[in-house]
């Protein structure tokens, strides 16, 4: 319509080109370039060896799941590099609000991987004590929020978070991941105009693995990228390569720096890709061909970090089968032990519902501990 | 007569009523070419196109306020919610905008919605795969709320919301999506709104219960009928508005009634119905009418078996009611 | 000891909390410069300064979920809806969150937080100026609610719940805001959470109020009195967990009682407190538990006075009840 | 943070400087540019009329709520320009979704005068039969949606409508208004996110009045304008001086061509100024200098189109006394028939909840109807 062409809209930026990705390992291996964060062996060999036992990890319980010993399990086979790359760059005082695929953050945090396949079986040891399904931990002793299910949730909590922090004068910074399904939530929203509006230190990291479920990015939304969604609400958004733990690291850590020096929130989107299904429920063969996968396959964030520590001169096959076993080994003891472990207590399910326990709750209790169900010991 | 469970006669009532009428469109997520994480959708995707069966953006708010606009426009839609627990973000819009929507417009504005969505424990989804939110929407004024327990009724019951005038809650049982089969005549039949079906008729108390529960209900009224104990059955079907007559005249026979449901007790739809039995036919009655329902906690996920009101709960409240003398 | 408003009583409590805790913050719409729509943080800007007291954007889920956040944090923030009608955007951080993340993370993560929003009829403000949402948030498993119905109770109760380590709704009688006066100690005092008190004793029935209807079920109370019916009343005061000793000792001595709300009748609050009382006092029943409840339709402007369950519809129930003969 | 150099963030347009506002009518009153919708004055005078009679029953009903004779008023004093301008713009077959200043543009569609004024007083003639506050009307005669009070709702509502109309292959367009705070609500968010990924035939009006009751535009987001917005859904956002109804009236026109020959949706941003308080409830000298307001008194969009109406040679000072003192006249007369009609029935309050009245209202209505209320006539 030629009136149009008389209509000066707001010029929609050109980063959404793929060429404005960061990345720092390149095809060969080596790294190169204004973003290589430059770490040591040493680093950059504890980032492979977190990425190997998360994936390993995820292996197995998938298998536990289709074997019936487990209720179910949502893993990141795939996106090892932008978890655990994210992660690594959050200083030691920094909080991290999960989405539900970042068990591999949450071990690199120290949490016990016991603890964790503890909650796998939502036994009386798990420190959720059975309530909630697998993967929902909680991890508060080691900067880590607490896993839920609704979508987006964690993103206002996390900035709400960031800005308490602020406030009192901590030094402290917040992440939260999410997919980029989730950026079509409500909670996106608001929590990227109350971080805009609060200038709160938080960064909302985007782990773009293509799908949500059956539903392709293309079909959440009409913008070319996620990372340009920041300019809705004056927050930066970088677009990195999520299967280059490097340039992940570098540019979480150069925000999470930016962030700490009161220069506000960010927006990251971690490109990657989610290569099994969205979880033990889910076969994406349904609704994604396979070439797409294999495809994705070929850019996998672990063959890559291995070629780069071929550059490095570090590791070895030897070295990789023996690792593996030892983190097999020590999972299967967990997994042993977790199954042994008895159901939480009938009383557990009354607890924490308040601070104390109110007298309906404690009439709800008595209700069924002298009902048949505490006769049969459930 | 094919053999249907929920899940296919759902199916075959959404294809029957898009094979009639242009104006119904489905929408929600994972809906069209996956055919929902239920299955529930399975082929309409590939039957009636993506504009009659819309994948949508991430966000239940969305899929509803533009279900509304589309109700307003004179379509029929059919928003799925993935799961009942999901529906919170789309509750404004469901309480203060599709509920009042007639009303506020002075019947300018109807708005013809069924809203689907799977509900209720027995999958080991713990707190954000279980609950019953029925309530919530009981209290709302404008809204009906439907919750089969078979697969006849899914089906009659859901032609019957869809050419409802109004917004109506479609609440699906994912417990017995794939676990209960029965008879579903082929074509077009339909189940009245606001009907009650008295299931297992009987003389010495009431049990009143719907969707998932319904079964364990009449477990426990085996149970105890071995007891001599005589328990009448009602399934309701449809939650609001409910059937009272049907209730108040098994009341009034029995003089004792026990209320079964899924989720938390208080302000739960059992406290609704013990209040209307109670001033409808409180002369009947030869005990106090009896609630069992999920606790007053969240929704667990090991002890999913101790918190829902199965047979295990169910049958010592029968006896108790049945053997009360004041 | 100075007179105050209930809006006055509750500016003064949040100052003396603020002025005890550096970590009490208020955040919502217009709660800053202007102290909130019905003034109730006026000059709290001013003295605590914009990090104390946060004007936020246009949205309530953001509000509730940054406020989660702080309280996860360690902070008490203290954040005010504009109008309870207005709380359902906010619906999901409060009802999946809020209510849960205790329970959830096995008691690692409390939030110690307190909505504050206006809630009821009589200023004239139609749907959605005027709903009373208490029982949704009482069917949540996790939340507190709380409904003071003067000035005294209000600071009382206000200091208790911010000091609470639960999440607290904060409902106040827009209605009452400006209306009532009363003496209101300087300095701190609490109210228990969970404690009603009995503001008229009487032995022929009992009436259950609280917020703005209470002053409606005492002049009934008093217009029945001329014939003779002798009617205690009862400020709930804390909605949830409810003070059922107090309730069923006086239903105990009466044997009848009338409950009366603003909200609709289905699925209200007043069905909860019919159900207990009926299953914990059936035998000193005498007569039928009556609700006496806004319609189940959506809250109409220029009908608010026939909607509400004021004097007018409070008295006739009073006598029937106290008449009534099996 | 010297690091930040190297990260490249998304770049933020520049088009949120004011002379990529887009304006047509100069200082000295003339029209010009690009965008001049080039009227027949007939038309800009008929504009003209129902900004003025717009702003009179503004006047009126304000000084009739002091009065206390009328509840609620909720006025667009100084938005005339904006609301009127989009408002004609429109063709007749489009929809309007209001959001709650908009009752010029409900009048301009041919809403019967008497009928708003029986609104305003809720009596048993008003269409929407008392049951909502005042400015509370409903218009489906007249293409006009139905205003309710929680911000933001409409979007999504008229995104579904825009839809279905384009799936029935029918050639209309449905607008809907909002105010600069209401792009922080979820319903922006997802509205506009709906419509880009849907393509649906939707414009989205967004007045920036600068404030939102107390909260001035800067603290609702910290993007530089509301149109850049547009950039995370892929959706063009266009700034046009809302203040200019001609330039209203063209970026408007050109968007409704462009959404109608399956262009898509806009976002436009009405740059303008709540030169009242935001309802009669309030008092804004509580919150904002009288300065402010009086810099955009100068800008006052019926001054400036009557000083445009000069240059077009129409209009004359007699002209003028004489329409408002009809429009006041009329308005007299609807005020007198509005006051002495009844209030609603008693049964009218049990009505319309459902299309036909369930066991439980009958109830109730029966029990209202037999009660004192009934007798002493209410
Ligand atoms: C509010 C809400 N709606 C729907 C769901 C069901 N659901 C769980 S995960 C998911 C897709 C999320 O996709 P994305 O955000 O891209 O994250 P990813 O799984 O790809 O990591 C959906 C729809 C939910 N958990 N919460
Ligand atoms: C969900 C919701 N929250 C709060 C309110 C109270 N409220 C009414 S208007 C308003 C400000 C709206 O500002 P804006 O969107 O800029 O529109 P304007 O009034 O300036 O035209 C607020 C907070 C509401 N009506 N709905
Ligand atoms: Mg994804
Ligand atoms: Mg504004």
């Amino acid at each position: 319509m030629q009136t149009q062409e008389q209509v000066v809209p707001i010029r929609t930026p050109e980063s959404s080109l793929n060429d404005d990705v960061i990345t720092v390992i390149g095809p060969d291996g080596a790294a190169s370039g204004p973003h290589d964060p430059k770490l040591d062996s040493e680093q950059v060999l504890d980032l492979y060896k977190a990425m190997v036992s998360t994936r390993t990890i995820d292996v197995q319980l998938e298998r536990l799941q289709r074997q019936g010993r487990i209720g179910f399990h949502i893993g990141s086979l795939g996106e090892e590099a932008c978890i655990l790359g994210s992660a690594a760059a959050m200083r030691e005082q920094d909080w991290i609000f999960p989405c539900y695929r970042e068990f591999g953050a949450l071990l690199y945090r120290g949490f016990p991987l016991q603890s964790y396949v503890d909650n796998m079986f939502g036994n009386a040891d798990d420190l959720v004590r059975g309530r909630q399904m697998p993967d929902h931990y909680s991890g508060r002793a080691h900067n880590f929020g607490s896993v839920s299910s609704p979508i987006g949730t964690q993103m206002t909590q996390a900035v709400g978070f960031a800005w308490a922090a602020k406030k009192r004068g901590d030094d402290v910074v917040a992440s939260v991941y999410f997919g980029e399904g989730a950026t079509s939530s409500a909670e996106f929203h608001t929590a990227m105009n109350f971080a805009g509006v609060m200038n709160a230190p938080v960064l909302l990291l985007c782990r773009n693995n293509r799908w949500a479920i059956s539903v392709p990015s293309e079909k959440q939304t009409a913008s070319e990228t996620f990372a340009q969604k920041g300019i809705a609400y004056g927050v930066p958004g970088i677009r990195v390569d999520g299967n280059d733990v490097l340039a992940t690291y570098k540019v979480v850590r150069d925000y999470v720096e930016k962030a700490a020096a009161g220069g506000g929130p960010a927006l990251i989107e971690m490109l990657t890709y989610r290569v099994g299904g969205h979880s033990t429920s889910d076969d994406p063969r349904a609704y994604r061909v396979q070439d797409e996968v294999e495809h994705w396959r070929r850019t996998d964030p672990i063959v890559r970090l291995r070629k780069h520590l071929e550059v490095l001169g570090v590791w070895s096959d030897a070295e990789e089968e023996a690792f593996k076993a030892d983190t097999e080994k020590s999972l299967k003891a967990c997994i042993a032990a977790a199954e042994a472990k008895p159901k939480p207590s009938l009383a557990s399910m009354f607890e924490d519902v308040f601070a104390e326990k109110p007298w309906h709750l404690k009439e709800q209790q008595a209700e069924l501990e002298s009902g048949p169900r505490a006769k049969s010991g459930h | 007569m094919p053999e249907m469970n929920l899940v296919q006669a759902v199916n075959d009532a959404l294809r029957i009523e898009m094979t009639n009428d242009e104006d119904v469109v489905i929408l929600g997520e994972d809906v069209g070419k996956v055919g929902g994480v239920f299955r529930v959708t399975q082929g309409l995707y590939d039957e009636f196109g993506e504009d009659r069966v819309i994948d949508t953006p991430l966000a239940e708010g969305g899929i509803i306020g533009t279900a509304i606009g589309m109700a307003l426009y004179g379509l029929r839609p059919v928003p799925e919610i993935q799961f009942g627990d999901f529906i919170f973000p789309a509750f404004d819009q469901i309480v203060s905008e599709a509920a009042k929507f007639r009303y506020r417009s002075g019947g300018e504005y109807p708005v013809p919605m069924v809203i689907r969505t799977p509900v209720g424990g027995g999958i080991r989804g713990g707190h954000y795969h279980s609950q019953s939110p029925e309530s919530l929407f009981i209290h709302t004024a404008g809204l009906k709320v439907v919750c089969p327990s078979n697969p006849y009724d899914a089906k009659g019951l859901l032609l019957s919301a869809i050419r409802d005038d109004d917004p109506v809650l479609f609440f699906e049982p994912k417990r017995v999506y794939r676990a209960v089969k029965t008879d579903v005549p082929e074509g077009e039949y339909t189940i009245d709104i606001g009907k009650a079906k008295v299931v297992r008729e009987g003389t010495d108390l009431t049990v009143i219960a719907w969707g998932a529960m319904l079964f364990e209900a009449l477990a426990s009224a085996d149970e105890v009928a071995a007891d001599g104990i005589s328990s009448e059955v009602i399934d309701l079907r449809t939650l609001w508005p409910v059937d009272i007559d049907t209730i108040v005249e098994s009341v009034k026979k029995t003089g004792r009634v026990v209320i079964v449901h899924e989720a938390p007790k208080a302000c739960g739809f059992g406290a609704e119905l013990l209040s209307l039995i109670t001033e409808k036919a409180f002369v009947h009655l030869e005990a106090p009418p009896v609630r069992v329902t999920g606790w007053d906690t969240p929704f667990p996920y090991t002890l999913e078996n101790e918190y829902l009101p199965l047979q295990h709960r169910i049958t010592p409240a029968l006896r108790e009611t049945a053997n009360y003398v004041p």
